[in-house]
């Protein structure tokens, strides 16, 4: 438990520190985009935090594979933490993105962008979750429903993604082309600093909440002893 | 195997016996297909893309198929006797392929009437919208079984079920509505076939865990 | 031979704890009679041992293939919209019961239910239902059988039938949970007392 | 009278506590109806929409409605509890009516929120539709409340229930979308609240005889 | 005072008759034991009484008005979904009980749920829905009480208890059916054996 509390506090602190950096390098350093100009700053927000967020929905689906596979409510505990993470950045990834869709197009929701709907979707498909769990009774039935349901999210991300893809061009077309990751090495490392900083977060974020629900778990069972 | 498939047989013909005594699901999923059709008739003008009426008609279908899920359990509840069928030797798999099948039962009879008002009210039924239709019914059996199964252990699992289903099924409806209205049906009908695939293994495969501790 | 094995046995349902501590064994024709107040766990404790439940401390050890384990709850387990034979034709399906339909009609005679076979279970009288929940336990000759409360709901002649199935259980192994031990007073060959 | 309105008030508050048991009935429902949004998106062409967006709307309500139904009465099959409202000292028919008002306020509160919803991503909402709603639900609720309890009383299970919902549904459906697509909306309303009117007197007379012997 | 009058009380399902002939006499205060095999029509008799049931044949008087009337049947009548006191306070709401609140608790705590008052009905024990069901019946301290195998599901103590409620009923008039006649041997004033 000690080194435990030992390794989200370092982990926290490597999170601070990158944040710092990526976020100044992403500021002062890194060359302005040619035809988005200043808006497309958010780049360095917004694609690390939705890419983090889909790290923490495999993590999570990862965690319930364990759970079925050994038993043992520590995994269900950790797979639900991964999924709130993943929520959390999500809504942090339609944040930003609206924000930037704003800027750059005038419009807080466009269909026509992949990644958007994808995200509403997976959005959606999580935010069930939290109902599903809400509302059963706490226990082993509980704790193996979530993590079925956790591991079919990560298996409808390809799928819907492939959907959507079909779907393109079919509803409307495609308005907006945006170069992808082609980007000179300054704004690229960049991005990789942000991306790490964003992990780094996700992940103390996710130990801290872990070791409180742990904390919590414990007590109760002590009081339990005791009674 | 053969044991496999009396078990499942024994189990879907289960399904449709109740229904056949209750008339629970099936009329409530006529009124609602046919009212459906109705309120297209009146919501869309006259020179309404074909693509319109299509889209309607999966909307219609999606919806029909989660009265049929909302209620697959609900039997089921009455007097535990899901725990009957979870105490029986037979593989936990064979529970949600029977119940799966009766669902898809259900979904075909509701299609029966559904589909020749849709060619009566709108246009004529080609075998693209049948095909993805019938590849539908799968995907949205097998997951929507499944699901239920998820539902039935939690409180206002009416409400629950729509839910945890609609995500899942967004895919389909694009797939149905791409092999219906687009010129090469062809990839609509290969992605919905995939998606049956996908989700009808790891659903087969994960039964046994939502429904047993 | 040994059938169950418990030790420290447990089951919390959200945070409480309703069993714990618990421990268990049972041979093979051995007859365990659980005993306690309302509230206390025997139900709990019986569907563990049905593999219904998980425990959440503790360990169980049951040696017996679910095809040969016969449980009887607080519910029937029937569909209230089958007939009594649809209902034991089910079961007797799953189970793979030798001459299903020689053995359905056997039980149904035993308990007095062969005229009312063709009624829906719904229609039943809870003593009717009772009886036809045995004749779905003992559908597939168990060789471990769990029964909580069988005697509820049973007239006189029900109980003594009960009782008679339950008296040459030869090498069967029996647990049941009751309020009323001396029901089965000569029977038990152990005793667990809960809450 | 007062004593009318008290029991009247305790029932229906017991369906909401039922109903509101998982507290998050408001966040399902909100996500319900952004699902359902999406789906519709996936089913529709931008160009389309508009036109069909009112109807999607009214099979989504009317879906909401089927489901609010369903767990009416669900509830009370389970242990006998409607036995226990009709040994109660109260009026039979405020049992239908505390039934019927909390099933409205389960609609009202899915439209509260989908009604915002479909303005955002649709057309905006008129106050034609809004009326036409209105005066819907009070159609549904009354029907949908006497026909579920002739079910619920079992004896009844013969007389396919929901089929006969069926006849009685679609006059609110196509009096809901005239109203909202039709030139002369006035009509349309006209008529659901002759609808709503002569249906709940019925049915508020003749619930009695529907739940006793 | 007559309470209870019936002359050739029968009823039949669906064309097969399940009582016939039945005939009653039971005054005020009067406490009539109602016996019978499984399937014999005890419950259908007392659903009669309660007015659950109409009868098909014969006459049948009941004079008390319906807020005064107390029936425990097979099922609990309870929601599952809603707490103790959430289902004690809607029956006391609609009976009009004069200071609900403090004969819920004092019901609550004789029948020993005081400590489960908050928790869903769904999630008690069989019999501690049995003792609730008896708070519901016994709530609106009827005048006429129906109670059909009110000792289902309870253990020792609640047995004791509800033995206790009877004995004192005073101007109360009771039917109670059961399997166990022993159980309530010296309060029986009438009998009725059917079947
Ligand atoms: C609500 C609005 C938005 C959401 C939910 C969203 C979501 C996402 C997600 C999930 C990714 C991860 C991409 C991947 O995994 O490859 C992503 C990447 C990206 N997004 Fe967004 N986005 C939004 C708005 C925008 C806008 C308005 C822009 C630009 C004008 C934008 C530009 C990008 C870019 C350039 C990437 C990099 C990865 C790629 O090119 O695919 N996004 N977005
Ligand atoms: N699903 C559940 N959720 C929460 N609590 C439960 C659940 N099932 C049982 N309990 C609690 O566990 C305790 C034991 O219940 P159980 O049914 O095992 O008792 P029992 O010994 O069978 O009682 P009875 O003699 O009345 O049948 C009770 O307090 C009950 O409230
Ligand atoms: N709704 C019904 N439809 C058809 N038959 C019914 C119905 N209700 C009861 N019966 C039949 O009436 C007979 C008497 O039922 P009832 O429940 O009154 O018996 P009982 O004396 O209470 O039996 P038990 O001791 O088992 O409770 C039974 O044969 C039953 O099958
Ligand atoms: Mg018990
Ligand atoms: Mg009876």
């Amino acid at each position: 438990m000690q080194g435990f509390r030992h390794s989200a506090a370092l982990l926290s602190l490597t999170a601070a520190v990158l944040l710092i950096t990526g976020l100044s390098l992403a500021v002062f350093w890194a060359p302005e985009d040619a035809d988005q100009g200043i808006s497309q700053k958010i780049f360095y927000v917004h694609v690390p935090v939705a890419l983090t967020s889909y790290a923490a929905f495999f993590w999570a689906a990862w965690k319930a594979l364990r759970l079925l596979w050994k038993g043992g409510s520590r995994y269900d505990l950790e797979s639900y933490t991964a999924v709130h993470m993943g929520v959390i950045f999500g809504a942090l990834t339609l944040v930003t993105g609206s924000i930037w869709a704003k800027v750059s197009w005038g419009h807080w929701w466009v269909w026509s962008e992949r990644q958007l709907t994808l995200f509403l979707i997976l959005f959606l498909f999580y935010s069930a979750y939290f109902m599903l769990r809400y509302s059963t009774d706490p226990g082993p039935r509980r704790e193996r429903t979530s993590a079925v349901y956790a591991i079919f999210g990560v298996v409808l991300i390809p799928v819907s993604f492939l959907a959507i893809r079909l779907a393109e061009g079919l509803i409307h077309p495609v308005v907006f082309k945006r170069d992808g990751p082609d980007m000179e090495g300054s704004m690229f490392l960049t991005f990789c600093v942000c991306l790490a900083a964003m992990l780094a977060l996700a992940g103390s974020l996710y130990l801290l909440e872990l070791s409180g629900k742990r904390a919590d778990a414990s007590l109760r069972e002590l009081r339990e002893r005791l009674a | 195997m053969t044991g496999y498939v009396a078990d499942v047989a024994a189990l879907a013909r289960k399904d449709l016996l109740v229904e056949l005594r209750t008339r629970d699901t099936v009329p409530a999923m006529l009124l609602f297909v046919v009212a459906a059709l109705v309120v297209f008739h009146f919501a869309l003008p006259a020179e309404s893309a074909r693509f319109a009426a299509s889209g309607m008609l999966w909307i219609a279908l999606l919806f029909t198929a989660l009265l049929a899920l909302v209620r697959a359990f609900v039997g089921e509840r009455d007097h535990g006797t899901l725990d009957g069928l979870i105490l029986a030797p037979c593989d936990r798999s064979a529970i949600w392929l029977g119940k799966t099948l009766s669902v898809l039962a259900f979904l075909l009879f509701a299609e029966a009437v559904a589909l020749p008002a849709f060619a009566l009210f709108y246009e004529d039924v080609t075998w693209e919208l049948v095909a993805g239709v019938a590849l539908a019914n799968i995907g949205i059996a097998t997951v929507g079984t499944l699901l239920g199964a998820m539902a039935a252990a939690a409180r206002a699992r009416e409400l629950l079920l729509p839910l945890l289903f609609l995500p899942l099924a967004i895919p389909l409806v694009v797939g149905g509505v791409g092999a219906t209205v687009s010129d090469d049906p062809g990839r609509y009908l290969a992605f919905l076939a995939l998606y049956d695939l996908i989700f009808a293994v790891l659903a087969w495969a994960s039964f046994e865990y939502v429904v047993t501790e | 031979m040994r059938i169950i094995s418990a030790r420290g046995l447990g089951r919390r349902f959200g945070g409480r704890p309703v069993l714990s501590g618990v421990d268990l064994d049972l041979d093979q024709g051995g007859f365990l009679l659980v005993t306690g107040p309302n509230g206390s766990g025997k139900t709990t404790l019986l569907r563990l041992l049905a593999g219904l439940l998980a425990p959440t401390s503790g360990s169980l050890e049951v040696v017996a293939d679910r095809n040969r384990v016969g449980f009887l709850g607080h519910e029937s387990l029937l569909y209230g919209e089958l007939t009594a034979l649809e209902n034991l034709d089910l079961y007797g399906r799953l189970y793979r019961v030798p001459e299903r339909r020689e053995r359905t009609g056997m039980l149904l005679e035993r308990f007095g239910l062969w005229e009312a076979r063709n009624e829906r279970a719904a229609t039943y009288s809870k003593g009717m239902l009772q009886r036809l929940a045995l004749c779905r336990t003992l559908l597939h000759d168990p060789e471990l059988l769990l029964m909580d409360e069988p005697f509820s709901a049973l007239d006189a002649e029900g109980v003594d039938l009960l009782h008679a199935e339950l008296a040459d259980h030869g090498p069967r192994t029996v647990v049941v949970a009751s309020h009323q031990p001396e029901r089965i007073a000569g029977l038990a060959t152990e005793r667990v007392a809960l809450g």
